[in-house]
């Protein structure tokens, strides 16, 4: 891959409720933090990437809410739908493709519109599945069963997760659910769905996150601490939840094994120093860290009890308090690349890290269907 | 011959209900108008249009906006076309009553143009360059239904 | 323009029909990839990655990308899903243009797709616009072409006759389409009887609804004469997404078009597109856009559109036929519609256009319209682009 | 935000405006699925189809293999026993279920099939439910051509 670098970034504080703000008025936020912080004006964009689902937005064409208030009015633009790592993957081709140097990348949602329940029901087969009345939460209880049995993860280890990084949270002023809690107020929490506890979930959240990415050629001009981007890929498994081991995640370690060729990376588990990664379950980081070779299958939940994943750890995951700290669905994944940039950048306050390279990940569809991974440095 | 019944999957009520954040630049607008009878448009700094309904941004000149101005209520008919067909509402999962006059409006001091209806029972009247005036409910909530429709003054 | 050379290498289409009660969804995006991928002489295995489309709630479907894999071939191979509304398909392939552009990807299906007859199209398209403001009066795509119409008859002076004489040449280009949904020739006389839908426009001035799925393969410059003994190659692309609202459309005139093509147009050495461009097929959804958009487009200066019309130089066999496919007047899957128009300029170029094929093309242009008023973009030609 | 909209806005209530988007869909199942459904309905078989290219078994059938996309035209009976791959009890009653709650959830794979089938479970406690266990299917006594024909999964007798 050619080179290229985030040189921006900007994101809302993550909210139960924004009632006061459309989709708009928090993108107006977003890009004008990004672009304050790229050091670079509207017209230094050369182009426009959205990120949003019509479903979650109630809008058939969700993308018409956000474009001029993210300055794209007399420019290129276009609209991923899905998370926020695969908008700003189609942002860096944009980049890469030598039409445009820069590609300003955007994500929004707002939970709070919305009954997500009746949302991601309609992620089921209408043909097949979607009567049954499952949603994502009762899905993922069910890759939840399915990991835990297949590995031997307890329940407290997943308990563990939410203690670290609502703790982690605590750290970060942008987080919407600092909480010092212990693995029993976890596991004491109301059960929505064996084995997933209230506080395994991760909350409805509002929030919109911008990146601008540039080619190498561009990133000179502007005043932006550059981070780079070293390896990103994506990879989808199979659709029917009985069509796949959901106790893995295939198409993860294809995404990941992906990325880390792109990086020149033989030793992931090594050569990773910080990782922010899609919890919106407590079993997810440990399945997912497994399932990128982060480490070894089925001993995330031993390696967390030693606090490895710790801030202070050998190998920190979601300092910022993850997806568990606040989880705006679609700009979820953008946020762990927002993260990374501010750690490879130093400037993660009291949730920094000793980190040079860090991966960012993001999911799409039901029970981590679909993946995109990136890896990130601090040099070119 | 099982193999040639075309089986049909209905979704029933497949109902998805939100709650949309109208915004304070909308909610201003509401409160205008269900309090006094006033339409609000906002002002770019750069360009000068006057938006409405009124939002935070103008995209064009990408500039926030702050000067709210009074516009309206009269105004002339900017396009318009009479709607014929019918068609499920997905605000209420009903069919729509049609025919129905549905206009563009250019508000008096407005840069851009306000949707509703037009009532269409002076059919002939009802052109582009027609002024027009908004008829208001008499139980106003603060939102679009304020207005009843724009009716042809002459 | 772009430093790594892109082309189109093989197209498939469905055949359009008004329902496809015999296949589900995910069938009926297979049918359209298997045809693309027997066009290139290509196996599912060769693919690098897949973008796809379409709208939402006409079918319902949350995360459409993820569904779809068992038959767009998403299975273990990256997908992503792009959607802008009515420009999907061509927003689709802008995407599929800058995936295999960057040097990412060297060979990238590219899949727009709608059944349109799973829902109420109008109920369903009415969110597309603002809740607090649009929804209450908005009546889907027709009304909103149909203020644009009268805006611009009220100032040019342009008679729903005009708009009829554009149905007619659709109509009549269909008939040579085996893909096309309907295939039948229509009289002016026909077009000005059938019922009124929204002042001015009647039902044979606009499209149908249609089940159908449309699927392109793209290739880098490395692979793309390998495949193809023709490849179409894609000088470049642009778009305009403009207006939040409704009521910021300048009516009358579509600007969108206007900078995109104007970009467009500049961008890849175009300064005579009348002459340069040999066929369009353009996301016309209605007849008086085929009078209004190709002002806007600068094939004909401001006003003149329905005279050159009627000159008969958009007819097959004219100085510059628009939509042989029959375009969307015989045929609207929405989410493939503007793929089909990508799809059509390349089978123009790469000489594959059968029946419906205008001879000796070197550029083409193909066009994508949706959203509030937006406009996509693509120039399309024999020779290699310069880069 | 500006000290003057925040004047602007002084008394101002942020208003939320409540809507829906109800528009009802009706799916083709295609022909595929339809014989499916109606072998389900009349016959009370559960049909696989089988890939010729890579040899599995897919239940529910598919047109074509999502794998290697060859045609899929050999069918065959799979069930009514299987084994439960994976499961959730669902404890707190969410908009998208349709039953009370405890709700039991499960992926069945079914004998004679390579993939599981989702579906629900009932006549068993949600303390009783295991990975592995084996289950069959318990049919509607009138059934329409759809997935509602099998009532749920049981503990195999």
């Amino acid at each position: 891959m050619e080179r290229a670098a985030i040189i921006g970034t900007g994101m809302t504080k993550i909210e139960s409720a924004k009632h006061t703000e459309t989709f708009a008025d928090m993108a107006w936020e977003a890009v004008n933090k990004a672009l304050d912080d790229a050091g670079m004006t509207i017209d230094d964009v050369d182009n426009v990437v959205t990120t949003s689902n019509d479903f979650w937005d109630g809008r058939t064409i969700s993308c018409m809410a956000v474009g001029d208030a993210s300055g794209a009015s007399h420019k290129n633009v276009s609209c991923v739908e899905g998370d926020g790592t695969f908008g700003a993957f189609y942002g860096l081709s944009r980049a890469l493709s030598g039409s445009y140097g820069t590609t300003l990348v955007t994500a929004h949602s707002k939970g709070s519109e919305s009954i997500s329940s009746l949302i991601t029901n309609a992620s089921f087969d209408p043909i097949y599945d979607r009567w049954l009345g499952m949603d994502m939460i009762s899905a993922s209880a069910m890759q939840a069963n399915a990991y835990m049995e297949r590995t031997g993860t307890t329940s407290e280890q997943l308990a563990m997760v939410s203690v670290k990084n609502h703790g982690n949270a605590v750290k970060n002023p942008l987080s919407q659910l600092p909480m010092s809690i212990s693995v029993e107020d976890v596991l004491g929490s109301e059960m929505i769905s064996d084995p997933l506890h209230k506080l395994d979930c991760s909350p409805v959240s509002d929030a919109c996150c911008a990146i601008i990415i540039a080619n190498e050629s561009r990133v000179p001009a502007y005043s932006g601490h550059p981070v780079w981007i070293k390896g990103a890929a994506f990879c989808s498994d199979a659709y029917f939840l009985g069509d796949r081991d959901i106790s893995r995640a295939k198409a993860l370690t294809e995404a990941a094994k992906k990325a880390f060729s792109m990086a020149g990376i033989t030793n992931p588990s090594k050569e990773i120093q910080v990782a922010e990664i899609y919890d919106a379950f407590t079993y997810q980081e440990l399945m997912w860290l497994e399932e990128m070779g982060l480490c070894e299958s089925g001993t995330a939940g031993s390696m967390l009890e030693k606090g490895e994943f710790d801030i202070e750890g050998r190998l920190p995951v979601n300092p910022s308090g993850g997806l568990l700290g606040g989880h705006p669905v679609i700009a979820a994944g953008l946020i762990r690349i927002v993260e990374i940039v501010k750690q490879l950048r130093k400037e993660a306050g009291e949730y920094q890290v000793d980190a040079k390279r860090g991966l960012a990940h993001g999911v799409n569809g039901l029970c981590g269907q679909s993946h995109c991974v990136w890896v990130l440095d601090s040099e070119g | 011959m099982a193999e040639k019944e075309q089986v049909i999957i209905e979704s029933g009520e497949a109902r998805q209900p939100f709650n949309y954040a109208v915004g304070m630049y909308g909610s201003k607008f509401f409160y205008e108008l269900k309090n006094n009878r006033k339409f609000f448009g906002v002002k770019c700094p750069e360009c000068e249009k006057v938006f409405i309904p009124p939002r935070k941004v103008c995209g064009s000149c990408f500039r926030e906006m702050t000067e709210f101005v009074e516009v309206g209520p009269g105004g002339i008919i900017g396009s318009f076309t009479i709607l014929r067909y019918a068609f499920i509402d997905p605000e209420t999962g009903e069919q729509k009553p049609v025919p129905y006059g549905y206009g563009f409006i250019k508000l008096d001091g407005a840069d851009t143009l306000f949707q509703h209806y037009i009532n269409i029972e002076d059919e002939k009247n009802v052109k582009i360059g027609a002024r027009v005036e908004a008829v208001f409910s008499e139980e106003r909530k603060g939102n679009i239904k304020d207005i009843l429709y724009f009716r042809v003054t002459g | 323009m772009g430093k790594n050379r892109v082309a189109i290498v093989g197209t498939g289409q469905t055949f359009h029909k008004s329902h496809r009660p015999d296949v589900n969804g995910q069938e009926l995006i297979n049918e359209a990839v298997q045809a693309a991928l027997k066009d290139a002489d290509m196996k599912i295995n060769d693919i690098d990655a897949v973008v796809i489309g379409n709208m939402d709630h006409f079918e319902g479907i949350n995360y459409v990308d993820c569904w779809s894999v068992d038959g767009s071939g998403g299975v273990m191979r990256p997908i992503i899903k792009l959607t802008t509304g009515g420009t999907t398909g061509s927003t689709l392939a802008i995407g599929g243009y800058h995936l295999v552009g960057s040097g990412l990807f060297d060979k990238v299906l590219v899949i727009g797709w709608e059944k349109n007859s799973e829902s109420d199209t109008t109920g369903a398209i009415t969110p597309a616009f603002a809740p607090v403001w649009d929804r209450l009066v908005f009546a889907g795509a027709i009304s909103g072409l149909a203020v644009e119409a009268q805006s611009y008859m009220a100032k040019y002076g342009a008679t729903d006759k005009d708009g009829a004489r554009v149905s007619v040449r659709d109509r009549k280009h269909a008939c040579n389409n085996p893909h096309a949904q309907l295939r039948k020739e229509v009289s002016i006389e026909e077009v000005l009887e059938s019922p009124v839908l929204a002042d001015p426009i009647h039902l044979l001035d606009v499209c149908p609804r249609t089940d159908g799925a449309c699927a392109v393969i793209m290739a880098s410059e490395k692979y793309a004469e390998k495949i193809a003994r023709t490849p179409d190659w894609i000088w470049g692309t642009a778009n305009r997404h403009k207006y939040s609202y409704l009521g910021d459309v300048n009516w009358g005139e579509l600007d969108s078009m206007a900078e995109a093509a104007g970009e467009m147009f500049e961008k890849c050495g175009i300064k005579e597109p009348r002459k340069e461009i040999n066929v369009i097929e353009m996301y016309q959804p209605y007849s008086f856009a085929g009078i209004i958009w190709i002002e806007d487009m600068g094939i004909v200066e401001r006003g003149k559109g329905a005279e050159y019309i009627w000159s008969g130089a958009t007819d097959m066999g004219g100085e510059l036929p628009i939509n042989p496919s029959g375009g969307v007047i015989a045929c609207n899957p929405i989410g493939a519609t503007g793929l089909i128009r990508c799809a059509e300029a390349a089978m123009q170029v790469m000489g594959r256009a059968g029946d419906h094929q205008v001879p000796d093309v070197n550029h083409a242009v193909s066009t994508g319209f949706g959203g509030c008023m937006w406009t996509d973009i693509l120039l399309h030609g024999k020779q290699k682009p310069q880069i | 935000m500006g000290a003057g909209m925040k004047n602007t806005f002084d008394g101002i209530e942020p208003l939320v405006h409540k809507s829906q988007i109800s528009v009802p869909y009706h799916w083709w199942a295609g022909e595929t699925a339809s014989r499916f459904f109606v072998e389900l309905r009349d016959t009370t078989k559960i049909m696989g189809t089988r890939c010729d290219g890579c040899g599995k078994t897919f239940v529910p059938p598919r047109k074509t293999c999502p794998v290697c996309f060859t045609e899929n035209t050999e069918w065959v009976e799979c069930g009514p026993f299987g084994t439960v791959t994976s499961f959730t009890v669902v404890r707190k009653q969410q908009e998208a279920l349709h039953h009370k709650v405890p709700v039991i959830f499960a992926l069945v794979l079914l004998d004679g099939a390579d993939t599981s089938l989702l579906h629900r479970l009932d006549e068993v406690s949600p303390e009783d439910v295991k990975i592995g266990m084996k289950v069959e299917a318990s049919f509607n006594e009138t059934r329409d051509a759809n997935m509602t024909a099998i009532a749920y999964f049981k503990p195999a007798s």
